[in-house]
C-alpha cells in the first residue's frame, strides 16, 4: 500500500538504478523495524524520520521540524511553531495533528511496549490550536525535555488505529527526513533508501543509501575488503587491519558507550556483599583491556558519564590497578582468602556469575579478561555466555554497556532507587538525591555541579565495575568524505549519520 | 636300485606320511603392510600429548599474556598466540583432551542408541518398525539446536560429559537408519534364525550376531560422527551453549578463525586445523583399516 | 570336427595375503566343434576357476602361470582386455553356477538378455526384443512376453537358470562354458535341461564344456569326461572309459560315494579325508593322503600322465609298470545292464 | 499383474500420505512443547532490549496480549485453528506474520539447498563410480585421502578461508549476500554468489555420502551378476553405470531422503558464513530467540520435506527394486 | 518302530499374503508323524513347501492353521509354546541347507557349538564342562578339537556342515530338523555326512526329519518318506514300498528323472514327465495300504 506509492514516483535523479557510483552502501546490524518509537538504537528512523528538534553536532537540541519555541516558566509549557510546507515522502501534508498523534501514542498508547515512554512522563496535556501550532504542558520543570523532542513523529494517516508494535508500517515506514524508505528486500538482506529531494532543509549529497543486514561482525569487515560495502562501523580490532590499507580512511568517533560488569542487587550475593563491587576496580587493569582488546582505541573508564559535557570528574577517578591495595582493601571488607586462593567472608565465596551476549567479541574478550585478572586477584568471577540476556536464571550481573551521549539524566531511569530502568536494584539514597535535583534543575552550571558530585558519590559505592569507553571505529573506503566526528556517539557508536546530507561519494 | 625302486612302488594307504603344507613365516615388513602403522604412530603421539598436557605446556593455557598479543610462533610461544595472548601450543594439549574426549564419548552414546534402535527397529515387524522409523524422522526434523537448549536446561551444567550426552542424544538418527537398513538384510539369514530358535535373547542376538556383521559396513559413519561431534562442539561454544568460555576446545580454537584471519594471524586458523585433521584422519585410517580386514573378497570387475 | 578350443599345460594361481593359491595345475584338454566334454570334480577343486579364467574373469590377484589356451588356434592368454571383450558372448559364453545371484535383480530378465544381443549385433530395439523373446521360448519359458519386462524376482530358480542360458546363447557363440547349470534345480526340471542342451548341440553344433559334480548329469550328458582333483586333470577319456573302466583312485572314490550304490549293502563308501588346501601344496600327489591305495612315490613325486586308450588318460603311479597290480573296486565295472 | 501392481502401488502412497499428515500433526505438538518447556524468555525477541526496562507488571501484560501466559493446550488449540486457517501468527522478532517472514527467504534457500543437494548426490554418485571403477589404484587412494581429508573441515572454517582467498585476495566471488543490489533477476549473479556457499556445503557433505555409495558399489562388484555383464562383453563402465549403480540406487535414494535434515542445516553455516538470507539462519534463530510461531512453520517445513520424501524414496525404490516390497510375516512374531 | 509319534503334525496350513490378490499356499494340509529314532525323509521340487513345513514346525511363523505335536504338547496352541519354550528349544534342533549361512561367520566354532547350550542355561557355570563337551561334540562329528577357535570362513563345506550338526545335537534334541543338510556339499563329503547322521541315528536315537531333494540320498537314509508338491504331500510310505511301487504320476517322474552315474542307461533311459500344473488341489492323503498313504482327489 504505502511504498508503492513511494516507488511509483520516479528518482528524480540521474542515473539507473543500476548505477552504484553515488550509492552508499552501509552494513549494519540486522533490523527487524523502522520506527522511532520502538527503534531508538539504530540510524535509519533517524534518516527517515525527523522530529520537533534534532540534535547538533555538539549534541546539542536545535530546531528541525519546529521553527521556533516558547517556554512559559509557571506553567511549564512548551509552544512550538511548525515549519510550514513540509511534505511526507508520500506526498500528504505534514501538520500538527501528526505530532499530536505522536505524542498521544507515546504518553497515552497502553499497547505501545517501547523503552522510552518513561522519558515523557512529565508531560500533561497537548494541544494543536492550529496547523501549525503545537503546544505541550508538562508537570514540572524537566531539564532533559528539550532533548526528548527529538523523537520522530509518525504520520497519523498512515498509521492510526492500528497496533503500533506490529504494523506493516513498520517495515514500509513512511516520514519526513532526509531518505525515504524505498524497499525492503529481505532476499537480499537490504534496505533501499532514496534521497528526499523535497527535504525542507539541504537535500543530501548521496542519492541512494543501501542498508545491508549484516549477523556477523565479522562478515562487516570482509564486506568491505571486498568491495561490497562502503561504510562500516567495526570493532577496534578489525578497524585496525584496514590502518595500514591507502584504498580505506578509518574515522574514530568518541562515543559515550562503556562496557562494565553491572551487578545484580536483586541476587542474594550482592545483598550480602554489595560493599565489595567498588574494591573489585582495584583488581582489573583497565588500561592493559584497552591496550588488548581496543588496540588503544579507547580509554579507561571511571565514571558512567565520564564523557559528557555536564561530567568527567577527575576526583571520581579512586581507583587505579594496584594488587597490593587491593589486597589491603579487602582485608579491611573482611574477606580472607581460603585455601584455593579465593576469598571468603562468613562462610561464602567471593563467586559470582556474568552472564555475557555472545555476538559481540569485545564484549567475550572484556569478561574473559576481567575474569581472569580477578581469578589471579583472588575472586571467582564466571562468565556465563548467553545469545540473549535471561533475566530469570539468576546470574549475578552481565556485561553491560550503555551511553549517554547527550543529556545525563539518561541514567536517572537507571540508577534512582526504584526507577523504571534501575533493573539491577541499585539504590543509594545520596545518587537519588543528586540525579532528582539535576533533572528539576535549569541553570547548566548548577547542574553541572550536581553531576560532578554525582560521579564521586556513585565511585565510592558502584553498582557497576565500569572498564572502558570504546570509541566508536568506522571505517569507510576513499571516496567517502564529509563525516564530522565532532559529535560524540551513543551505544553501538549510533548516531554517524548525522550530517549525512554534507556527506559526498566518489567511487 | 631296483630294490628301492620298488620300495617306493610299496602300497602305504591313506596317513603314511604326515603331509604338512609348508607355512612361511612372513617378514616383519610384509606383516606390517597394509597396516596403519603410520597413523597409529601418530595418533599415539597426540593422545599421549594431550594426556600429558601439564607436562607438555609451557605456558597457562587460560592465562592472557597481554603484553604478547599476536605473536608469530617464537621460541617462547611455539605456535604463537591468538589476539588476546593466549599460547596457542599450550592451547592445543589442552584442547585436544576436550576434544577428542568429546568426540569419543559422543561417538560412543551415538553408537550405542543408535545400534540398539536400529537393530530394534530392524528387527521388528514392519508395523513397529515403521512407527520406530517415524519417529526417528520426525525428531530427526526438529532442529538440534532447540533439543539442546531444551536438555543443556534440564541438566543445567556444562562440562566435557554433559556436551558429549547432549550431543549424543541428538545425533544418532541417520546411525539408525543404517544400521536398521542393514539389520534387515542380515535379519532373514539363517543364523540369526537359527540363534532366535535356539532362544538367544535379543541383546545377546544383537551383539553378538548382528553387530559383528554389519561394523564394517557402519565403520565410517561411526568414525566420522566424532568429527562432526568435534565441530559440534565448537559450533555450541559459539552459541554459549557449550562448555564454559575458559575450557578450551580445538572447536573454540577453530571458531576463532574469523578473526584471525582479519588480523593476518595464521598461525591461530591453521594449527588447530591441522591438529583436528590430522587425528580424524588418523582415526578414519584405523576404521578403514578394520573395514578392509573384513571384506577379504576381491572385485569381479 | 574339428579342434576349437585347446588348453595346454595351463597354470593359474592366486596372491593371497597367506600365500599363493594354486588353483589350476598344468591342465591339458582339448574340446571338439559339437563335442560336450564334462569336468568333474569336488567343489574347490578348480573348475569354475578354470572356465573364468578362459573368459578372463577373474580377480586381479589371478594370475597365468604357465600354458596357454587357443580358440579356434588363436591363443586368447595373450589377449587384451579389449579382444576378450569382443570375444565374451560371441566366440564363447558361460553359464553360471548360482542361477540366483548372476542375474541382476533390478533389471527385467528381458533386457538383460536385449543387453547381450546388442552389444554384439548393431540392430534395433524392436529386432533385438524379438530375438530375445525367440530365446526364452527355446529354452522353454512360456508366456515369455509377459514376462519379458519382470524382475528376476518373480522368476523360479530353474527358470532363472534358464534364463541365464538364454543370455549366454545371445550371440551364437562357438563354445559354451556351462559351469554346474543344473544344481539349482530339482530332478525333473534338470532332465528338462540336460535334454535341451542336447538339443541346442544338435542344432547348432556347439561345443560344451560342462562342469558338474554330479556323476549322474555327466553319464547322461558327455561325450567325454576329465575328472578334476586339487587343479589337476588326474583322468580324462570317453564317457564309457570313466565310467566304466576308470583308472584313477580317486574316480573309483567318486563313483563309489553315490548313494544309489549303497541301497544294498547299506554302507557309503565316502572318501575319507578332506580336500586339500591349495595353499603351498605339498610335493607329491595331493590324492595321496586320502587314498586306499597309495604308493609311497606318491607321497613323494606327481604321477605323470599314462596313456590307457587314445582318448583315455589318467595321472596314477598305479599305472605305471612298477606299480603293483591293484584291482579296482568292483562296483566301478558294474553296468546297470547287469 | 502390472496393472495390479500399479493400484496397490497407489493405495499404498494413499496410506502413506495419511500417516504423512498424522506424523505432521504429532510432530507440530512436540515442537510446540519443546518450544516452550525450553528456557528463555521470548519476549526477549518481541521487544529486544526493551524488556531489560521493563516492569514485571509490563511484562505480564505484554505476556497475556501475546497469549503467552495461556495453559499449553490452550496455547496449541489456538495454534491449530489458525495454522489450519492458513494463519500461522506473528513472528515476535520480525513482527509480522511469520509466514511473511519465511516467504521471501525460502526461496533463498530452496534454491541454494536444492542445487548443493543435487550436486552433492550427483558428484558423490560420479566420485563412487570413479573409485569404484579404479578399486585400490592410486586414483582411488588419492581420491579416499584429499576426499576424508577435506570432509574433516570444518565449514564455518572453510567459508572464512575461502572468502579471504577468493572474495578479498581475488575479488573473483562476492563474500555476502544472495545478489548484488538491483540485480535480484540476474541469474548469472545469483550464480556468482552462491558459488562459494555451495563449495562450501558441498565439500561438507560430499565425502560422507561418496564414500557410503562407494562402499555400497565395492560390495556391489562382488556380486556375482558382475560376471554375467561382463561375460556379455560390457566394458567395465557399462556394468557399473548400468547394472551396479542401478543396484545401488535404493540405498542412494534412501540416503537422499534422509539426508534432507542434514544438507538443510547445512545451509546454516553458508548463510551464517556468507550472510546469504535464508530460512537455514532463521530456523536456528527462531530456537534461540523462542521465536515459537516461526520455529513451528519452520520444523513443520523441515519435517514435511523429511517425511514426504522418505515416502518418496520408498514409493521409488519399490518400483527400481520389487524385492523392497514387505512381505511375508516377520519370523519374529513369538 | 511302533513307540509313540515325538513329532506329529496334523492338517498344517502355511499360507503367505503376498498382496491382497495373492496368497501363496506354501504348506496346504499336510499330516504326518515322526516316532522316535525314526528318519522321516521328505523330497519334492525346489518350491514345493519343504523348508516351510520346517520352519513351521520350528514355529519361525504363525501358523495359517493346524497343529504341531511335540512329545505330547501342542506346541503350535501359541500358550503352550511358551510354557514349555525351554523344552522345546532343547529338545528341537535344526540344520540349515546353507551351512556357510547357518553360522555366524564372526563367531568361533566353540562359540557357535557352545551357543545354544547356554541358552538352554547348560553348564553355565562350569566352563571345563562344557569345553569337555564341545571336545566331544566335535569328536562326535569327526572334527579334531583345534577346530574350536577356527571361524566358519575358515573351513570348508563339510566342515561347517559338521559343525552345524554338532552345534544341533548339543543339547541332546530328541528330534532334529534337517532341511537340505548336504545340498550345498560335494559328493565326497555328502557320503561322510550321510554316514554320520545314520550313525547319530542308530548310536544315540535321533530321531530326524530330513528333507532333501535327491531321492537317491533319502532312500539310503531315511525309514519313511514323503513326497511333496505345491505345498501337499503326495505320496507317503516307508522307503523301499515307495521306490519299489510308486504309485503317484508325480513319485515315478521323479524316480525316473534320477540321474544315475551309468552313461549307456542314461542316455538310453526315458524319462517320464508330469505336469505339475495338472495337479488338482482338491482331495486328500489317502491311505491304501498299511505303510502306504497317497494323495487321490475325489473323482
Ligand atoms: N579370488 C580367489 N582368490 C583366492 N582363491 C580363490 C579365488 N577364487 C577361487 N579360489 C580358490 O580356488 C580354488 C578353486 O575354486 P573353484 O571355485 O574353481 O572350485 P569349483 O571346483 O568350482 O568348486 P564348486 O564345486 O564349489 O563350484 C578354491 O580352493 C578356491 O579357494
Ligand atoms: N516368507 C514367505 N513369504 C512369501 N512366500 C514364501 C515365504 N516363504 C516361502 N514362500 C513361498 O512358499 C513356497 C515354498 O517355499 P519353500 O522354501 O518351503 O520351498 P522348498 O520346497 O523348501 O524349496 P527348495 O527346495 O528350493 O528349498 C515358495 O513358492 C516360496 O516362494
Ligand atoms: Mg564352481
Ligand atoms: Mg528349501
Amino acid at each position: 500500500g504505502n511504498n508503492s506509492s513511494n516507488e511509483s514516483k520516479p528518482a528524480a535523479t540521474s542515473g539507473s538504478a543500476d548505477d552504484l557510483s553515488n550509492t552508499l552502501v552501509y552494513a549494519g546490524e540486522s533490523e527487524s523495524t523502522i520506527n522511532p518509537l520502538l527503534n531508538s538504537h539504530d540510524e535509519l528512523p533517524d534518516l527517515i524520520f525527523s522530529g520537533l528538534m534534532k540534535y547538533d553536532g555538539n549534541g546539542k537540541p536545535v530546531y528541525d521540524l519546529a521553527e521556533s519555541s516558547t517556554y512559559d516558566d509557571a506553567t511549564y509549557t512548551y509552544t512550538f511553531k511548525l515549519r510550514k510546507g513540509i511534505k511526507w515522502h508520500d506526498g500528504t501534508d505534514f501538520s500538527a495533528d501528526d505530532v499530536l498523534y505522536t505524542y498521544n501514542v507515546l504518553t497515552k498508547d497502553e499497547t505501545l511496549s517501547s523503552s522510552i515512554t518513561s522519558n515523557y512522563e512529565d508531560i500533561v496535556s497537548m494541544t494543536a490550536p492550529d496547523q501549525n501550532t503545537v503546544v505541550i504542558k508538562l508537570s514540572q520543570y524537566d531539564a532533559a525535555m528539550m532533548d526528548y523532542f527529538t523523537v520522530g513523529i509518525l504520520p497519523k494517516h498512515l498509521t492510526e488505529g492500528q497496533d503500533i508494535n506490529t504494523m506493516a508500517f513498520n517495515q514500509t515506514p513512511v516520514g519526513t527526513g532526509r531518505y525515504k524508505f524505498v524497499k525492503w528486500d529481505t532476499a537480499g538482506g537490504m534496505i533501499v533508501l532514496e534521497r528526499n529531494e523535497d527535504y525542507y532543509d539541504k537535500v543530501p549529497n548521496i542519492e541512494r543509501v543501501i542498508y545491508k543486514t549484516v549477523s556477523n561482525e565479522s562478515t562487516k569487515a570482509t564486506m568491505l575488503q571486498s568491495g561490497e560495502a562502503d561504510l562500516a562501523w567495526l570493532n577496534s580490532k578489525y578497524a585496525d587491519s584496514f590502518r595500514k590499507n591507502d584504498s580505506y580512511k578509518n574515522i574514530d568517533f568518541k562515543t559515550a558507550d562503556y562496557r562494565g560488569i553491572s551487578m545484580d542487587f536483586g541476587t542474594e550475593f550482592w545483598q550480602n556483599n554489595g560493599d565489595s563491587i567498588g574494591v573489585l576496580n582495584d583488581a582489573i587493569d583497565k588500561e592493559a583491556i584497552v591496550k588488548s582488546v581496543l588496540d588503544g582505541h579507547g580509554v579507561a573508564a571511571y565514571s558512567p558519564i565520564q564523557l559528557n559535557r555536564f561530567g568527567g570528574n577527575k576526583s571520581a577517578d579512586i581507583y587505579s590497578h594496584d594488587l597490593q591495595k587491593f589486597a589491603e582493601e579487602m582485608a579491611k571488607l573482611g574477606w580472607v582468602k581460603g585455601s584455593d586462593g579465593i576469598y571468603e567472608r562468613n562462610g561464602e565465596k567471593f563467586h559470582f556469575t556474568v552472564q555475557v551476549r555472545d555476538y559481540e567479541e569485545e564484549r567475550v574478550d572484556i569478561a574473559n579478561l576481567c575474569a581472569s585478572q580477578l581469578k589471579a586477584a583472588g575472586v571467582d568471577m564466571e562468565v556465563k555466555l548467553v545469545t540473549k540476556f535471561d533475566w530469570d536464571a539468576g546470574y549475578n550481573g552481565f556485561l553491560s554497556g550503555y551511553a549517554a551521549q547527550f543529556d545525563p539524566d539518561m541514567f536517572y531511569k537507571n540508577y534512582v532507587t526504584g526507577a523504571s530502568d534501575n533493573t539491577m536494584q541499585y539504590s543509594n539514597t545520596r545518587v537519588d538525591e543528586l540525579l532528582t535535583n539535576g533533572r528539576h534543575t535549569k541553570e547548566e552550571n548548577k547542574r553541572k555541579e550536581i553531576y560532578q558530585e554525582f560521579e564521586t558519590v556513585y565511585a565510592e559505592q558502584p553498582g557497576v565495575v565500569l572498564v572502558a569507553f570504546l570509541d566508536g571505529c568506522y571505517v569507510s573506503v576513499k571516496g567517502l568524505n564529509g563525516l564530522d566526528t565532532t559529535r560524540v556517539l551513543g551505544h553501538h557508536a549510533v548516531g554517524v549519520m548525522w550530517n549525512i546530507e554534507n556527506w559526498t561519494l566518489n567511487k | 636300485m631296483a630294490k628301492v625302486e620298488n620300495s617306493r612302488f610299496r602300497k602305504v594307504g591313506i596317513g603314511w606320511k604326515k603331509v604338512e603344507p609348508v607355512a612361511l613365516k612372513p617378514s616383519l615388513k610384509k606383516r606390517l603392510k597394509g597396516k596403519p602403522v603410520f597413523s597409529v604412530i601418530i595418533l599415539l603421539f597426540i593422545v599421549t600429548g594431550c594426556l600429558f598436557a601439564g607436562q607438555l605446556a609451557n605456558h597457562d593455557p587460560g592465562s592472557f599474556y597481554l603484553q604478547n598479543v599476536n605473536e608469530a610462533p617464537n621460541a617462547e610461544f611455539y605456535f604463537g598466540t591468538d589476539s588476546l595472548g593466549r599460547d596457542i601450543y599450550s592451547m592445543i594439549w589442552y584442547g585436544g583432551r576436550v576434544s577428542i574426549s568429546i568426540g569419543l564419548m559422543s561417538m560412543a552414546i551415538i553408537s550405542v542408541i543408535g545400534i540398539t534402535y536400529g537393530c530394534i527397529s530392524g528387527i521388528a515387524n514392519a508395523k513397529i518398525d515403521a512407527l520406530m522409523m517415524r519417529i526417528a524422522e520426525m525428531a530427526n526434523s526438529i532442529p538440534n539446536l532447540l533439543v539442546i537448549l531444551l536438555l543443556m536446561a534440564v541438566i543445567g551444567k556444562q562440562d566435557a560429559v554433559t556436551l558429549s550426552f547432549v550431543i549424543g542424544i541428538t545425533g544418532w538418527f541417520a546411525l539408525a537408519r543404517i544400521v536398521r537398513s542393514e539389520v534387515r538384510q542380515i535379519r532373514n539369514s539363517e543364523y540369526v534364525l537359527a540363534a532366535r530358535r535356539m532362544g538367544v535373547g535379543f541383546p545377546r542376538i544383537m551383539i553378538r550376531h548382528l553387530i559383528p556383521n554389519f561394523v564394517s559396513s557402519i565403520m565410517f559413519v561411526v568414525v566420522s560422527t566424532i568429527s562432526s561431534s568435534m565441530s559440534m562442539e565448537s559450533t555450541l561454544s559459539f552459541l554459549g551453549l557449550g562448555l564454559p568460555v575458559d575450557v578450551i576446545s580445538w572447536g573454540s580454537m577453530l571458531s576463532l578463525a574469523n578473526r584471525a584471519l582479519l588480523l593476518d594471524t595464521w598461525w591461530v586458523i591453521i594449527i588447530p586445523g591441522i591438529f583436528l585433521l590430522v587425528t580424524l584422519n588418523c582415526i578414519t585410517s584405523l576404521g578403514n583399516f578394520y573395514r578392509k580386514g573384513n571384506t577379504k573378497r576381491h572385485s569381479n570387475l | 570336427m574339428g579342434t576349437i578350443l585347446e588348453v595346454k599345460n595351463y597354470s593359474l594361481s592366486f596372491d593371497t595375503p597367506e600365500g599363493e593359491i594354486e588353483a589350476v595345475r598344468d591342465v591339458n584338454f582339448s574340446l571338439n566343434e559339437g563335442e560336450i566334454l564334462a569336468i568333474v570334480g569336488e567343489s574347490g577343486c578348480g573348475k569354475t576357476v578354470l572356465c573364468k579364467s578362459l573368459l578372463k574373469l577373474l580377480p586381479r590377484n589371478a594370475r597365468v602361470k604357465s600354458g596357454k589356451a587357443e580358440l579356434c588356434g588363436e591363443n586368447i592368454t595373450a589377449f587384451s582386455e579389449r579382444r576378450m571383450r569382443q570375444l565374451r558372448g560371441k566366440q564363447i559364453s558361460m553359464v553360471f553356477q548360482d542361477p540366483l545371484t548372476t542375474l541382476n535383480p533390478t533389471i527385467p530378465i528381458g533386457k538383460q538378455i536385449t543387453e547381450s544381443i546388442r552389444q554384439h549385433q548393431k540392430i534395433s530395439h524392436n529386432k533385438a526384443k524379438a530375438h530375445a523373446l525367440e530365446l526364452l521360448e527355446l529354452v522353454g519359458i512360456d508366456h515369455a512376453a509377459d514376462r519379458f519386462n519382470l524382475q528376476p524376482h518373480f522368476f523360479s530358480g530353474g527358470m532363472r537358470q534358464r534364463c541365464v542360458l538364454a543370455i549366454a546363447l545371445a550371440s551364437h557363440p562357438k563354445v559354451l562354458l556351462a559351469d554346474e547349470p543344473t544344481t539349482a534345480l530339482d530332478v525333473t526340471v534338470q532332465a528338462k535341461m540336460l535334454d535341451l542342451l542336447l538339443s541346442i548341440r544338435k542344432r547348432t553344433g556347439i561345443a560344451i564344456l560342462f562342469v558338474s559334480h554330479d556323476l549322474g548329469v555327466v553319464a547322461r550328458i558327455a561325450d567325454r569326461v576329465a575328472v578334476m582333483y586339487a587343479g589337476k586333470i588326474v583322468e580324462i577319456g570317453t564317457a564309457n572309459e570313466i565310467f566304466y573302466d576308470s583308472r584313477h583312485p580317486y574316480t573309483w572314490g567318486l563313483l563309489g560315494a553315490q548313494p544309489a550304490l549303497a541301497m544294498k549293502t547299506g554302507e557309503l563308501h565316502s572318501i575319507p579325508g578332506m580336500p586339500p588346501v591349495l595353499l603351498n601344496p605339498p610335493p607329491g600327489d595331493t590324492f595321496a593322503v586320502r587314498n586306499k591305495y597309495a604308493l609311497a612315490i606318491d607321497y613323494e613325486e606327481a604321477p605323470p600322465m599314462f596313456q590307457i586308450s587314445p582318448t583315455h588318460f589318467a595321472a596314477t603311479w598305479l599305472l605305471d609298470p612298477r606299480a603293483p597290480h591293484i584291482d579296482p573296486p568292483i562296483f566301478t565295472k558294474r553296468r546297470r545292464e547287469e | 499383474m502390472i496393472e495390479n501392481r500399479k493400484t496397490q502401488l497407489l493405495k499404498k502412497t494413499g496410506l502413506r500420505l495419511l500417516g504423512f499428515l498424522f506424523t505432521m500433526l504429532i510432530l507440530s505438538i512436540v515442537v510446540f512443547c519443546f518450544a516452550r518447556w525450553a528456557p528463555g524468555d521470548p519476549l526477549q525477541s518481541f521487544y529486544g532490549d526493551a524488556v531489560e526496562s521493563m516492569t514485571s507488571e509490563e511484562l505480564g501484560a505484554a505476556r497475556s496480549r501475546l497469549g503467552l501466559d495461556a495453559p499449553l493446550h490452550v496455547q496449541y488449540a489456538k495454534w491449530v485453528t489458525n495454522a489450519l486457517g492458513g494463519n500461522f501468527g506473528l513472528s515476535l522478532k520480525y513482527k509480522k506474520a511469520a509466514m511473511d517472514v519465511v516467504t521471501p527467504l525460502i526461496g533463498n534457500t530452496l534454491i541454494l539447498g536444492v542445487t548443493a543437494y543435487l550436486l552433492v548426490f550427483a558428484l558423490a554418485t560420479l566420485l563412487a563410480v570413479t573409485c569404484a571403477l579404479h578399486e585400490d589404484t592410486w586414483l582411488d587412494h588419492i581420491i579416499c585421502k584429499i576426499g576424508t581429508g577435506i570432509y574433516y573441515l570444518p565449514p564455518f572454517w572453510l567459508g572464512v578461508v575461502l572468502v579471504l582467498i577468493f572474495s578479498i585476495h581475488l575479488r573473483w566471488f562476492p563474500s555476502s549476500g544472495a545478489y548484488d543490489i538491483g540485480k535480484a533477476g540476474d541469474i548469472l549473479n545469483r550464480i556468482r554468489h552462491m558459488i562459494l556457499p555451495l563449495i562450501v556445503m558441498i565439500v561438507s557433505h560430499l565425502w560422507y555420502y561418496a564414500y557410503m555409495i562407494r562402499n555400497k558399489l565395492l560390495d556391489e562388484l562382488r556380486q556375482d551378476y558382475v560376471f554375467l555383464a561382463k561375460e556379455k562383453g560390457l566394458t567395465k563402465r557399462q556394468i557399473v553405470w548400468r547394472h551396479c549403480l542401478r543396484n545401488v540406487a535404493p540405498t542412494i535414494v534412501s540416503i537422499m531422503a534422509i539426508s534432507i535434515p542434514h544438507v538443510l542445516s547445512g545451509t546454516y553455516i553458508a548463510e551464517s558464513v556468507f550472510n546469504y538470507p535464508g530460512i537455514g539462519a532463521l530456523s536456528i534463530e527462531s530456537a534461540k530467540y523462542h521465536d515459537y510461531n516461526l520455529l513451528m512453520i519452520l520444523v513443520l517445513i523441515a519435517g514435511a520435506l523429511v517425511v514426504l520424501s522418505s515416502i518418496a524414496a520408498q514409493t521409488i525404490n519399490e518400483i527400481i527394486d520389487p524385492r523392497m516390497k514387505e512381505t511375508g510375516v516377520s519370523a519374529w512374531q513369538r | 518302530m511302533n513307540q509313540t509319534a515325538i513329532l506329529e503334525v496334523k492338517n498344517l496350513k502355511q499360507y503367505f499374503p503376498v498382496s491382497k490378490h495373492l496368497t501363496v499356499k506354501a504348506v496346504d494340509d499336510i499330516s504326518f508323524q515322526i516316532r522316535k529314532g525314526e528318519i522321516f525323509g521328505l523330497v519334492g521340487e525346489s518350491g514345493s513347501g519343504k523348508s516351510t513345513v520346517a520352519r513351521s514346525i520350528m514355529g519361525l511363523y504363525q501358523l495359517t492353521d493346524g497343529e504341531v505335536w511335540f512329545q505330547g504338547n501342542k506346541i503350535s496352541d501359541p500358550k503352550v509354546f511358551r510354557s514349555n519354550r525351554r523344552d522345546i528349544q532343547k529338545n528341537m534342533q535344526i540344520i540349515f541347507q546353507d551351512s556357510a549361512a547357518a553360522l555366524n561367520p564372526r563367531m568361533t566354532v566353540r562359540n557357535i557349538i557352545a551357543e545354544p547350550m547356554q541358552a538352554c542355561r547348560m553348564f553355565v557355570k562350569n566352563k571345563e564342562a562344557m569345553d569337555a563337551k564341545i571336545d566331544k561334540l566335535l569328536d562326535q562329528v569327526g572334527l579334531a578339537k583345534s577346530f574350536r577357535s577356527r571361524y566358519p570362513g575358515e573351513l570348508s563345506g563339510g566342515q561347517r556342515q559338521r559343525v552345524a550338526i554338532a552345534r544341533s545335537i548339543g543339547t541332546n534334541p530328541d528330534i532334529i530338523i534337517a532341511d537340505e543338510p548336504i545340498a550345498s556339499l560335494d559328493v565326497s563329503i555328502q557320503a561322510q555326512i550321510l554316514t554320520l547322521f545314520q550313525n547319530l541315528q542308530q548310536e544315540y536315537g535321533f530321531a530326524f526329519l530330513f528333507i532333501a531333494h535327491d531321492l537317491s540320498v533319502v532312500r539310503f537314509l531315511s525309514n519313511t518318506v514323503g513326497v511333496m508338491l505345491h505345498g501337499k504331500i503326495l505320496e507317503m510310505a516307508e522307503t523301499e514300498e515307495l521306490f519299489q511301487n510308486p504309485l503317484h504320476p508325480y513319485t515315478k517322474a521323479l524316480l525316473s528323472a534320477v540321474p544315475v552315474a551309468d552313461p549307456i542307461y542314461e542316455r538310453s533311459k526315458k524319462i517320464l514327465y508330469y505336469d505339475p500344473s495338472k495337479l488338482s488341489l482338491t482331495g486328500s492323503l489317502q491311505q491304501l495300504s498299511p505303510k502306504h498313504w497317497m494323495f487321490c482327489s475325489p473323482k
